[in-house]
């Protein structure tokens, strides 16, 4: 199970891991961490979980449900991004968004998204919240965050870098890397699940995959799709 | 002032066959169609009333040309004043029997619909629902509504066929005064000659779609079969010895007569036979009657 | 948990309404047309106004999106109209709702109208009421449990949609935050407290509105 | 073997009433049931059919108890064996003709529902659906599934009234040869007294709910009026001038008689009135008739 | 865009046509109990068959796990029978497609019922005829349009509702992951093409298994 910012990032994990363990087999269920915890917690047959968020990992394993460390594997980034066709400079840096071209601005839902938790930090951090508070759409994950942009819905979004390095957000728009001191960093955490230990095999296969998302390949690759690397 | 001319293919029991009615008066007649099931009838007046399409014809009713298939006018029924008693009743199940005759109504006027029910006996049951009531309470209704709506031309689908004598005559004559009193144009369905001949002033007999007979009741009614004057078909009901003689006891209309037969008339005939009573020698008194059940 | 907001509440409710009522009226020619229209490919349009359904709400909502944003043909329409787009707006979520609750309006009132018996049509023509009289008068009260049925379903479904209206309407408190979302957050947070709460109340609410539409029926019931 | 009595709280068009009925036979009896709209003669038929509950009675029917109040038994229509001929007829729409009879038969048996479709003369109409048929053939097909299920018991709601008298007659004789065929117990309601003499055994005439008059047909319907052994009722339809004469044209039953008056007789006598006609001396010939429409 | 894996065509077929039929056959019964019987507080059950629609599909599928789950209580009763929990696996996911489709089967059928002419009942009781007789060859073939409604309304929205789908089933492939999630799926990751490809083989497949039964149904009519 891994959060849905790491689908892009994902695909080529997985060719990589394929080349190296052949007789492995892998398969990546995306879905919002706050969804997967709840599944994981009601019994859903996941052997590994890469949360955005590090805080649900650490609450399976309060209920003992993971049987390996906890691990951060990257921290996300969040950037300002917006339509070439929109004529807003999302270059000159955060304070556009208090341009009068800005009407609307999506961010993912703090509530609940790591992402959204952040892009809220950042705000704050400028002291832009509440004065751009009005023209802020939640969007219920980053996804759909970035779909707000996408689609031309609202002006400027506030999303992860790992989907503004995606192939289309990268055709169509541009973005402005947030400055990290601005927000607390996004530790996105993963962990070996207790329903890998019901099989042997499986469990080995787990623990393989666990290791190799610390290799220095994976990290190139995570690096690659926009995220920064835990220092250790 | 009617003039009907219509034609329409239909498929009957034996077969596909033609209908083909044509009927036209200048005055506000009371005319009656006569025939067996199936054979047209009620097609007839769906037609008049808008509800089912000639194939070819023309409806003149009061100088409005109602439907004229070579010149492609055919009005719809909303537009045609006619009322309609269906043979199903067709009462509206989520209404009163009040409310359906309000209904009819293009100025709603209580107290009117109050008569009219009180005409049809049904005036108590105002307020209760078509399907509480019993199948001749529910043609009585269908019967009023038809009345309420004031039509040019009323059309009448067996609309007593329910009913017992005593309240069927009266609505016999309640129709016979509307019929005068609003100078209409009657068309009734019905398969009791006492009420055609009774109510009407033409007969139409059609069978198979083609008409047989047109012309007065009288006429249309009135037997051949002999010469006296005096004389009736009937039923054998019983045959009973009495003495030396037979007495037949027969069944005419709502009647029963004992005739005396000598043995020898008894061998032809049996009980069930259809038999023709008559008098040659006759000298009949006639005497006013109560209106009431038998 | 968090203190209990009734906005959203609210919001639901007139959200429920105003689609159920518009859908009704949109809902009553179009069933009467297809119920009774002899048109060849009436069987077409039949199935055609069950399709939004089969699509996933989001994926729906993600399509209206496209065509409710400004950039959009409704949208761009709709900002000349009224000044804003109809995407991120109150009556974004009624155009969304409108759209994917139409099956439920439509189905249940195309299959009144054809049970309704042909023969009490044709004795209103003959009594010279119009096909507009004959439709309130009497097809309609006659063809009652299938007007419920449209009217339960579309607002009940309508209150509980969340994909296409979290989309269309992006959480905006006070305009488009429905009840919904709001327990759909709070599960996400993990507040179950909160959307315990949030859906109780929800499920209070919609049991005695839809109770009372029952029960009103019945009062009214011959 | 019947044995009928029950009870039950109507509200009619004078307000509510009881409707009280007993009958009990231990032969197999053709019973007919006369009386005005309203009285209450179709619930009677629901109540022994199970339909509708009576607040109090008993009914057995051959030995087997189908209802008793008072020790809590009511059997389900199902397993009351009758036939019942609704007022409205009530055919199954989604079934041809043919496929209506067959649902009644606990044996499909194609053969003899053809038969029975060809009694009441609607075998070609077999593949057809009941709503594309005319009023009086519904009312044909209701009677031929009726009868298909094979009844111990038959329940007839004005059966023939949609139907003009030539089929009239001969579906009454086809009534009449089932129940002593089958040796059935046969319960008519009718308002046709020719119908009731020519069927019954037994006729009850009930008004607003009770039993007004038990016994047999002749005894109902011969009339008291004059001693006359020959005296008809009938209708004045016309009264013409000949010669010193008046002629009165009356109708009685399906006929059409001349009456000579004099001018005295006419002072009391006007168009519509019911009158009685009689003959005082008189010597009647009788004589056997074909049937067929007048 | 990912070449086209027809695996959650075919589960979505599956579970719509498994779902419709034990809807119908459920739905039949309990129609029939809420249109007839005479009980105080039909009202009541009719208004508690909707309320399951109200609710949010993803927190209804929430609720709906914690009873699914090996240690729920639906969940452990079926792990005794079939060795394995109900959620994440097909037969959760029809269990759940029940629950959340019940009413667009039962109430379309409910209002079926109550459009029958009681006298044709009444007439098949006289005829010797069991309810259940009445049922099948009187009852049902009398009400077809609003069966029509339930199945085509039962149909189309559980091959469109991904919110319960996608909790209780956990988008596993070849078990739970039908077209509706690889259609979210695809839409999440911006994957739009796939989308596109993936929803306009859904509507075609469900345009022309909707036409069907109209068609069929067209060709069985009166
Ligand atoms: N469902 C009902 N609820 C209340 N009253 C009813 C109901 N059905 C019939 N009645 C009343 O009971 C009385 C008897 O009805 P019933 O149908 O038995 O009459 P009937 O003798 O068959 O009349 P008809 O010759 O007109 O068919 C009527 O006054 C009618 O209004
Ligand atoms: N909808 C229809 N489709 C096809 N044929 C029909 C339809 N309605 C009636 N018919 C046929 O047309 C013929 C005439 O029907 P109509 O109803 O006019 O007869 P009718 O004279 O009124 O008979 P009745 O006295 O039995 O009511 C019948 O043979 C009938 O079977
Ligand atoms: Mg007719
Ligand atoms: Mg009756």
């Amino acid at each position: 199970y891994a959060a849905s910012d790491l689908v892009f990032a994902f695909k080529e994990l997985k060719k990589v891991y394929k080349e190296k363990y052949p007789q492995d087999r892998i398969r990546v269920i995306f879905g919002s961490s706050g969804k997967g915890y709840s599944q994981i917690v009601n019994s859903a047959p996941f052997d590994i979980i890469f949360s955005a968020n590090e805080l649900y990992v650490k609450k399976l394993e309060e209920k003992g449900l993971t049987v390996s460390p906890i691990k951060l594997y990257a921290y996300g980034k969040i950037v300002l991004w917006t339509r070439k066709d929109s004529e807003i400079d999302v270059k000159k840096g955060i304070n556009v968004l208090l341009d009068k071209k800005v009407k609307k601005i999506s961010i993912a839902n703090w509530k609940h998204a790591p992402y959204g938790v952040a892009a809220k930090e950042c705000l704050e951090y400028y002291n832009l919240f509440e004065k751009v508070r009005d023209k802020l759409i939640v969007g219920e994950n980053i996804a759909q965050t970035a779909q707000y942009a996408e689609s031309g819905a609202v002006d400027v979004g506030i999303i992860a870098l790992s989907l503004a390095l995606s192939d289309r957000l990268k055709m169509e728009g541009i973005y402005y890397l947030l400055s990290e001191k601005c927000y607390s960093p996004i530790r996105q955490a993963y962990a070996v699940l207790k329903h890998a230990k019901e099989d042997k095999e499986r469990f080995d296969t787990a623990m393989r995959f666990f290791n190799f998302i610390s290799s220095k390949e994976a990290k190139k690759i995570l690096k690659k799709y926009g995220f920064s690397l835990p220092e250790n | 002032m009617i003039e009907i001319d219509i034609e329409k293919k239909l498929i009957g029991a034996q077969g596909k066959f033609n209908l083909k009615f044509s009927f036209s008066s200048d005055k506000n007649t009371f005319l009656s169609i006569f025939g067996k099931s199936g054979s047209g009838k009620t097609t007839i007046l769906r037609i008049i009333a808008g509800l089912e399409k000639a194939d070819r014809g023309k409806i003149v009713v009061n100088n409005k040309v109602w439907l004229d298939t070579e010149k492609g006018i055919n009005i719809p029924p909303q537009k045609r004043n006619v009322g309609f008693v269906f043979q199903n009743y067709a009462l509206f199940p989520n209404m009163t029997v009040l409310e359906n005759i309000l209904f009819a109504m293009n100025k709603k006027d209580v107290k009117k619909a109050l008569e009219i029910l009180k005409d049809v006996e049904l005036e108590p049951l105002k307020d209760r629902y078509p399907n509480t009531l019993s199948g001749g309470q529910q043609q009585r209704v269908a019967l009023a509504r038809a009345i309420a709506r004031n039509p040019e031309i009323l059309l009448l689908d067996e609309p007593l066929s329910s009913l017992d004598f005593s309240i069927r005559f009266k609505l016999q004559d309640l129709i016979k005064k509307l019929h005068q009193k609003f100078q209409l144009t009657t068309i009734l369905v019905s398969h009791e000659p006492q009420e055609v001949i009774k109510l009407s002033d033409v007969v139409v007999h059609i069978e198979n779609g083609k008409i047989l007979k047109v012309g007065n009741p009288l006429d249309i009614f009135k037997k051949k079969e002999v010469s006296a004057k005096f004389s009736f078909f009937g039923y054998v009901v019983d045959i009973k010895k009495a003495d030396i003689l037979y007495l037949a006891v027969i069944n005419i209309g709502t009647d029963i007569v004992e005739v005396a037969l000598t043995e020898d008339d008894i061998k032809d005939i049996k009980i069930g036979d259809r038999v023709l009573v008559a008098s040659k020698a006759f000298n009949p008194i006639i005497k006013k009657a109560p209106l009431r059940e038998p | 948990m968090e203190s209990i907001d009734f906005n959203p509440f609210f919001l639901s409710l007139k959200l429920g309404f105003v689609t159920t009522v518009l859908l009704f009226f949109i809902g009553i020619p179009l069933g009467y047309f297809i119920a009774y229209s002899k048109v060849r490919f009436k069987s077409v349009f039949e199935a055609l106004i069950a399709l939004p359904l089969v699509l996933p709400p989001t994926v729906l909502g993600f399509y209206l999106l496209l065509l409710f944003n400004k950039r959009g043909l409704l949208g761009s329409l709709w900002e000349k109209i009224s000044g804003h787009q109809l995407a991120f707006h109150f009556e974004g979520l009624v155009a969304a709702s409108l759209i994917f609750s139409l099956p439920f309006m439509v189905h249940p009132l195309i299959s009144g109208f054809k049970s309704v018996d042909r023969s009490l049509i044709e004795a209103s023509y003959t009594l010279g009421k119009t096909k507009l009289q004959t439709l309130f008068r009497v097809i309609l009260p006659n063809m009652k449990p299938s007007i419920i049925t449209g009217i339960v379903l579309t607002f009940a479904h309508t209150i509980g949609e969340f994909g296409v209206v979290l989309i269309v309407g992006g959480n905006i408190e006070g305009e488009t935050k429905v009840v919904s979302i709001a327990i759909y957050d709070a599960v996400e947070s993990l507040d179950y407290a909160s959307a315990h709460i949030y859906s109780a109340i929800l499920i209070a609410i919609s049991f005695f509105t839809l109770l009372t539409v029952y029960i009103l029926n019945k009062r009214f019931e011959v």
